[in-house]
């Protein structure tokens, strides 16, 4: 699950790490107003940051980051950010903060390393711009250090890292926030925490005199869903545009749904054989109309209920059911199609295959109730995209 | 001699008076695995599967009494890393971990426990392995095996059955067929599981299943490229079509930025040596093809 | 430093382990209101428990530990006992709570492994008693288990030691207890955290049912000193009767302290050092008035203030300084000592040793100030004895 | 050969631009010790002794600059366990932390950091060791040394000295002398440098200096009983009158509950064939009637 970069700087606030003010509207009237408060305050450069809360990367490219250095001009941004699209988002919020003057900036993040199963920290001193674009680049750039797979990342550890970045005349600050990247991962169960640009800014103390700080202007958080049940509150920052309401229907029932633009519904047991099964409609000329795994040991309920999903597309024109029991059981299955059947209020054709444990109870049930089978999965993709071909595209 | 479980595999599951663990105990117990002791907290000294099993508190105490050398876990996702750690504190030297839905950082940790142990976690999240007409643990289906010679992995459940299924029915039997996973963070990687299958002296031939998402598949493509030039290799990677930025079900088949597609990892495997089908039904002919006589 | 029990308790709770409610009365008619208080709640056996807060073991052979049936009892009882001498230490407060009602008792501690490196966490069934008298008695009765280095006490390994005591039937509130000693443990920086007894109690639910719960009676817990900087509250906790005056004096001066009943004061640096000359005066016939240790590197006014400590003994009629210089000048310590010579208001026959650093300048000082010296550790000792003896003990 | 230092150290000394650490650097550079490095974090660039060693930001950053494998560590209370760490992180082999005042559970973790690593630690809060005539690192002064084949090891400072002082006096020379320290939780026991000191064959006769509480001389006594049957061996156990449940300074010597007593342990050597002294002054003595010719 992907949080706002408000929430994620949140989370990092809560531990600890040094985060600069900011505030969410929702409205160019919260924005003027939150403007006003900010620009009151006499911020270095004298100027406020509007940024667009999507879920997706590239936000400024397609200009959704603005400054303004009056309230009246804060209002106006808002007013073009808000409701603007972004690859297909819309964006319904920003955050207002003072804009920082900005010394230098980093790159750094915590990240699961697959291969060493450990957390891995990476770092740059190319900072505010892609991660993926400085290793392409500048490899040499990105430093890497692991945090210690039972300990976390141990202050020799962050050194190390800040020193590498470069950073060592902000050694405490730096280590402080490589160490509060672990924390907020672990603490939160979190995937991803990233900070670009981590960033080097120009403050005015109390007298005037210009500090520098090390400070965490933007903040990227992907949380595990494996682990979002010990975490409750963090449900509550779910956007509820980052899931189609089909996808979340199905996320409640426990199945995994993924919308896509074809005609021919898909229903199988497993993601890597509902990923092959996608792979093979489109290898016979068909295009899936969707994601659709029922997990392991469905029951006839739960499969009733992943076939009104598919349904409940106006475009699909034909459904394939492939599954391969294992702890499934095939006649479950059956009996849940053949109920669904008896509810649905649209004909679809459709094409089952059901092997493995109970396939041949299964294959006596779907007889009697005259589905069309096939044996093979490839047998199936062919099929289904003839049906689907023969039906053409529904009013 | 197969890999990870054979004739010598001593069987104990954790979590074996649940409702899977029963049935995937009895059904492992039906194959001829020899199953000698459960676990579960609190259960010790009674038996499951009718009197055939006794159920032990601990771990140590199934190993003391039994001489268990493989753990089978099908504790719920809260306790399963802590079962995984038990297994490798009580002298386990293989731990499979069928168990689905735990936290990634979580097993980091118990992945380091058992490193520390020297001993190797299969899963979690894996459907097991099966040495054919050997042993069976874990909840592959038993009757789609055929004993024989080719060494098969991957990182998928019941796309590894539809492979093994097309292996089977095309009269190419396995010597080992090893579901290692799909979470981010796994104890045993397809590398780990080739290098098996390398100085396995039963195993001919390799069959790999792969899937979009992470680069375990490219790792262990590049070794093979290098120590398994001369053995008959095929592959299969699911998610050719899969779109962009969309998690498919896996924690492990997320794509972003390019990296993890299946075109790198395609790529990565026909360069080392490998044949990629279309489907999986296409293996057992690439094999062929590859010059695999078994 | 050690805690009273009601302290130790307080540490327990905060950690979320069962405590049966108790209050600490410093008077009897303290003792008398808590005791109504409880004894109105109806607790199972119908008494309250009254517990003499002494930093020693067997205060209840000793008669600090009574029960009493009513208000009035109570007060007796706690008059009794309040004021009371136990081993030395005078009782200034008790605990008063409910008598349990003691279906079965168990031992549970959580130490530190100085041969693995590691907590210890040590168990029986046989509660109530002594564990070293366990040890000795019945070994086979004593259940060990480590905690893991690094990540403290695993579920499983307390649920080993849980099943190895006898205490499946109570499985959950077991582990929650051997796992909550260790975090007690790390949170607190404690060396010892012991319960005894741990014992399965019976109470009453609020429909009359009689229930067992699991639950921490007495409790011991003893903090790391090397710790207690990082955790300042807990310096409120320390019993000022623990040391005597001259001792914390010490301690806040970075001396080490402990006043003894000889007549012959001794001043070496450092404690193993010490404790040999303390061992040697009285192989020479003498006796230690004092154990002190002036540190590595002490200068010259830390000499004088260890002087004074020793002076401030009416009892001691001879010193023996016993310096082998590594860090520590012996220059500086021979200027200490001229300086408090210059101050005292006592004149007490001083034999004084230095070797290693800088003893040449401080042998001429010492001359200098005419002090008598010693070669060997022995010579001195043999010399400060005789002193002593010519001196007798003064008035 | 020696002990854990000698002409082979390459010394890194962490926490050399600090009082403590730049003066016993000094010395130990003094006594012909081959000291390469130093390390404080933020003065990576300069140099520490008057420009004749370097000084690294990281540990990693000196061994990888200078082949540094030994250690010494003046970190305050705070960092040290961190320092050590670091240190074993780095490739370091031999880590002397002289430090005091470490919390005891901050050093379990370290530990056993360290032991994952392969390295070993000596202290915290010790003397450090010193191989007469070939290598000094720590704050045992340099001069109370004697080339010689006793090796000698204490877990107390001056008392320590105290005891070198009379073997150099008496005219016994020592192969290495080692304070372990006196801090509850230590990397090296009593037990792991007798085991050192078997297999030296520089070391020909051991003098133990132990005190009240805990039970490490008792332990290494068992092993010496065993391995060291025809070594002349003999000891000294401070604390002998002191009253028992107070704290003598050292948290390690406390005794209660009668373990850990002098007693205890001087019955334990004494079966173990260590003539034990009545002051160290009496160990050179006791050593030649033990049959030692040195």
């Amino acid at each position: 699950m992907k949080l706002h970069e408000a929430d994620a700087k949140s989370l990092l606030l809560a531990q600890g790490l040094p985060v600069p003010a900011w505030e969410v509207a929702h409205t160019a009237a919260e924005v003027r107003s939150a403007a006003e408060r900010f620009l009151a305050a006499g911020p270095v450069g004298g100027k406020v940051v509007i940024k667009a809360q999507v879920l997706i990367g590239g936000r400024g490219k397609a200009g959704g980051v603005k400054l303004a250095g009056s309230p009246d001009e804060a209002e106006v941004i808002a007013s073009q950010i808000l409701g603007m699209d972004i690859k297909g988002m819309t964006v319904r919020k920003v955050l207002v903060g003072p804009a920082a003057d900005i010394v230098k900036e980093y790159y750094l993040s915590a990240v699961l390393d697959r291969a060493e199963r450990k957390i891995l920290l990476m770092g740059s001193a190319e900072g505010g711009v892609e991660i993926e674009t400085v290793a392409e680049e500048h490899p040499e750039a990105i430093v890497r250090r692991h945090a210690d797979p039972l300990l976390g990342l141990l202050p020799f550890q962050a050194r190390e890292l800040a020193f590498a970045m470069g950073l060592g005349a902000h050694l405490k600050a730096a280590v402080a926030i490589a160490q509060g990247l672990v924390t907020t991962m672990r603490h939160y169960d979190a995937d991803l925490v990233e900070i670009n640009p981590l960033a080097i800014i120009l403050e005015s103390e109390p007298g005037g005199t210009p500090v520098e700080r090390l400070v965490c202007l933007d903040a990227k958080i992907t949380l595990d869903d494996s682990a979002l049940g010990r975490h409750p509150g963090l449900e509550d920052l779910r956007d509820p545009d980052e899931e189609a309401p089909e996808d979340k229907e199905a996320r409640e029932a426990g199945l995994t749904f993924i919308k896509l633009d074809g005609t021919i519904g898909c229903m199988v047991n497993g993601a890597g054989l509902a990923m092959t099964t996608m792979d093979l409609v489109k290898r016979a000329g068909g295009e899936p109309a969707n994601f659709l795994d029922i997990g392991g040991g469905a029951r006839a309920d739960k499969v009733a209920h992943a076939m009104r999903l598919i349904l409940a597309d106006p475009k699909v024109n034909a459904i394939l059911v492939n599954i391969f029991g294992g702890i499934t059981r095939g006649d479950e299955v059956a009996r849940g199609l053949i109920e669904a059947r008896a509810q649905q209020t649209r004909d679809v054709p459709m094409v089952v295959r059901i092997v493995g444990t109970n396939a041949a109870e299964a294959a006596v049930l779907l007889e009697e109730a005259r589905f069309q089978t096939a044996s093979s999965l490839d047998d199936a993709a062919a099929k289904a995209v003839a049906a689907s071909r023969s039906e053409g595209t529904p009013a | 001699m197969s890999i990870l479980v054979g004739r010598e595999t001593r069987l104990v599951v954790q979590g074996i008076t649940g409702r899977e663990g029963g049935f995937h105990a009895a059904a492992s117990r039906a194959y001829g695995t020899n199953l000698v002791a459960g676990v579960t907290p609190g259960k010790g000294g009674q038996t499951a599967l009718d009197g055939a099993v006794p159920v032990f508190d601990t771990v140590t105490d199934a190993v003391r009494e039994t001489g268990a050398n493989t753990s089978l876990i099908f504790v719920p996702a809260a306790g399963a890393p802590d079962a995984v750690m038990e297994a490798a504190d009580a002298g386990i030297a293989t731990i499979f971990c069928i168990t689905e839905g735990i936290p990634a950082l979580d097993m980091i940790a118990a992945v380091e426990v058992v490193r520390a142990h020297g001993a190797r976690l299969i899963g979690p999240n894996c459907p097991g392995a099966t040495s054919p007409g050997r042993a069976k643990v874990g909840i592959i289906p038993g009757d789609i095996h055929r004993e024989g010679r080719v060494g098969m992995v991957s990182r998928s459940g019941t796309l590894t059955y539809e492979a093994v299924q097309a292996m089977t029915d095309a009269g190419l039997g396995q010597s080992t067929c090893v579901g290692i996973g799909g979470d981010p963070i796994i104890g045993t990687t397809f590398l780990d599981v080739l290098q098996l299958f390398a100085a396995d002296d039963e195993t001919d031939a390799i069959v790999l299943i792969g899937e979009i998402g992470g680069a375990s598949e490219e790792a262990a493509a590049a070794w093979a490229g290098e120590h398994l030039r001369d053995v008959p290799k095929v592959a299969f990677i699911a998610g050719r079509t899969a779109p962009e930025g969309k998690r498919m079900g896996h924690a492990g088949a997320i794509i972003s930025g390019g990296a993890g597609t299946a075109a790198s990892k395609v790529e990565a495997l026909e360069a080392a040596g490998f044949r990629v089908a279309g489907s999986p039904t296409e293996l057992p002919g690439l094999l062929r093809d590859a010059g695999y006589r078994g």
